[in-house]
């Protein structure tokens, strides 16, 4: 079976980004998507830890320990940018202020419900950061996740079996087979790997897809 | 005449008491007042209530004071972390005790806690395990969730700059949780890498004003020191 | 590339409809986007609902805009001064509906809408006209009243300077309401003294980040006339 | 009938205030306070229009529009002063940050309500501003006002008749015969103008007073 690199992936979500648009990339996966952002539109990364106008990781030995990003890796700051404490950063999220972000998932419902803070396990050291306010706080979720487990279950459900992080939040998903649309009337399908067919696509997911 | 300067930090720090809830700044390393924290380690004060983002990284700082025993309970957003195995072993042992909460109510929560309000209704964490149990509503057709602030006996946090008047700026994404801790607590106490004389600060600068900061002390850095190196890759 | 500069003032407010929500920043003439509220009357817009924290100083800016009937209904904590007499001639002829809230109340409820808080509990009011048929609720011990959030369809604010990802910084008291009313409205459109280079203002100084303004226009300012000379003596 | 006079009044205010408090006087009266803080006290104005470290009225052909207080009067900034915006300098008031402010009133109350806003007149135009913020965020409240009104009246009452601004938040009332304390027993006299008898200022107030 086909299937779209991480890279491809991170690209694909790239071209959804719009021209202008402020934009959080979640830890993980999500991180990719700055690397594909196209050369001609302007965007305006967000972190939680206080700063808009996020650059690349610095040169190495340029490391500033007092400038990095939410997963606490160096970046840097361009022209432009802004610091800010806590509460306005977060003020940003919940206030509806991000046009996108972009979210690493366990498990996303076909209503949009997304579970990627806890697996539920009772030993699991429990921990959310800000999962939460991104997930409710952009006018857009941009999923970025494998399609299936490593055991081969579908990560896209009926309805969650981990705990949730934020209902009917998602927009969008894009996995290494698909990228899908959360629409009232269930998924859609936007496009689909090469040799893929819908049904199939459908099957695999254990979920309704529409075209 | 106003003198919040102190000469150290151990005089910063000397009258937190057993049983007193301690906010400590910092997202991570960035910010956080290392140096308050040793000092408090020194000094002794046991069965801590900490509120922070985090629950310690590696063997420094607010680390050393969990793996010295010193704190009952956490209040922050993100405990686990690659490097958090002072409190990853104390938790597995049953001998702290955890509040979790959704970053953004943290900062919101201790925000309130400042500027007065008895409580707040916010769309985080609705419909999820931290909502339980928690006063809910809908206000518009949207789902929100009662939250309370968090207030406490002392903040520390850690500043580029400040005045005798405890007028403080701080440097890029260290400045993180400093302004609202500092805004939240009885007694604030800021470890700043210099002491300016007052009207140094541009008075359309100062992030934190006077008014919230009870001490500042002057903790000298060596460049090469100037932060601890982040451990690249651990979450949010 | 984004270049949130617009050329006119007019071009600037052209899209504010009949009906509109419009926050318009200020306390008293300092930092009232006088220049847009000028536009903004030859557009011609009307029934407008209009959040500031007075109701309009003298013949210039707000007052022109009441006197011109284009305001349906103010919220504001302050209507009456010794120079507010267009606000008090339609006051006392019926002809525009009065919100009164008290300032921090109003202050408080337009950066919930900016933080998106669904409502929270303000001591402020408690036990008053002004908080008759609300609901309250005892915290702690205090007692409170709930308020919610003011939002508006566009804010009008004056800065000292702007770049054209709207990042904003102001100068002195007229600061005020133009911070938390920038993150209120779907459309915050920003008069400045000057347009500068990207990378101009310092990051750590910036008040308004660009996040929350749509718009920004320069506005030339003769130096004999860089405000309106305030009309002492009238009260808060 | 012996008067403290203005002067009088805010120089006794000043007096109670200590050196290093951060103290907010209210539009009218209270502004003579700044008059009469000890030289050798320092102490910081807040002004809930966004400034705190507030100096004296500035030169003539000095004045700053952009630089005034919540009179809107025009006003200078100390070294060591910060700008803030409305919210978080009403944060600072109702956060229960500042020591003491001072206000004019109408009337209080025996129990220290106070009454300053609005005199319930059907026909006037009502107006708050940030009185009820500041008569509930200080920690210390102080009243200056005239004893009497000019028809005689007393302006301390057991119950306000006029619209309270906020309920049991004054401490301390500085009059033009005495200066009140409001405590859980009722009000008590610390100090009474020269020629006045306890017995006297009571029945002139038309509640109790002790001593």
């Amino acid at each position: 079976m086909n299937r779209y690199t991480r890279d491809q992936m991170a690209a694909r979500v790239a071209q959804d980004i719009r021209d202008g648009a402020y934009v959080n990339l979640g830890i993980g996966l999500p991180t990719l998507v700055a690397n594909h952002l196209p050369k001609d539109r302007e965007i305006i990364l967000h972190t939680e830890n206080g700063l808009l106008g996020m650059g690349p990781a610095p040169a190495p030995g340029a490391e500033d320990p007092d400038l990095i990003n939410a997963g606490k890796q160096p970046v840097t700051a361009l022209p432009g940018a802004s610091f800010f404490h806590h509460a306005d950063s977060f003020a940003m999220m919940r206030g509806g202020h991000l046009d996108c972000c972009v979210l690493g998932a366990f498990q996303v419902s076909v209503e949009g419900d997304l579970a990627n803070w806890h697996t539920g396990a009772p030993d699991a050291i429990p921990a959310v950061g800000g999962a939460m306010d991104l997930a409710l706080g952009a006018k857009s979720v941009y999923v970025m996740m494998e399609h299936l487990t490593k055991s081969g279950e579908s990560k896209i459900v009926s309805q969650c079996t981990y705990p949730v992080t934020a209902l009917r939040c998602v927009s969008r998903i894009y996995t290494d087979l698909a990228v899908l649309e959360v629409t009232p009337r269930g998924l859609r399908a936007v496009d689909i790997v090469d040799g893929l067919s819908l049904p199939e696509l459908a099957r695999l997911s254990g979920v309704a897809i529409g075209s | 005449m106003i003198d919040k300067t102190v000469a150290t930090v151990a005089e910063a720090i000397a009258d937190i008491h057993d049983g007193a809830t301690v906010m400590i700044g910092g997202f991570g390393t960035a910010g956080m007042p290392s140096e308050l924290i040793d000092a408090l380690i020194a000094q002794g004060a046991r069965e801590l209530t900490i509120v922070n983002n985090n629950a310690g990284n590696g063997d420094v700082g607010l680390a050393l004071l969990l793996e010295a025993k010193r704190v009952r309970k956490i209040i922050c957003s993100f405990p686990r972390q690659t490097d958090s195995w002072h409190f990853d072993a104390l938790y597995r042992k049953g001998e702290i005790e955890l509040e979790l909460v959704p970053q953004g109510n943290l900062a919101e929560r201790i925000r309130a806690a400042g500027a007065g309000i008895g409580a707040f209704y916010t769309p985080t964490g609705y419909g999820t395990l931290l909502a339980e149990g928690k006063e809910t509503r809908e206000i518009d057709g949207r789902q929100y969730v009662l939250e309370h602030p968090i207030r406490a006996d002392f903040a520390l946090v850690k500043a580029l700059a400040g005045d005798r008047w405890g007028n403080l700026v701080y440097r890029k994404t260290a400045r993180n949780f400093g302004p609202i801790m500092a805004s939240a607590a009885r007694c604030t106490i800021a470890q700043v890498q210099r002491i300016v004389p007052l009207g140094a600060l541009d008075p359309e600068a100062v992030v934190t004003p006077g008014i919230f900061v009870h001490r500042v002390v002057e903790v000298v850095v060596e460049a090469a020191n100037a932060g601890t190196a982040p451990a690249p890759g651990t979450a949010t």
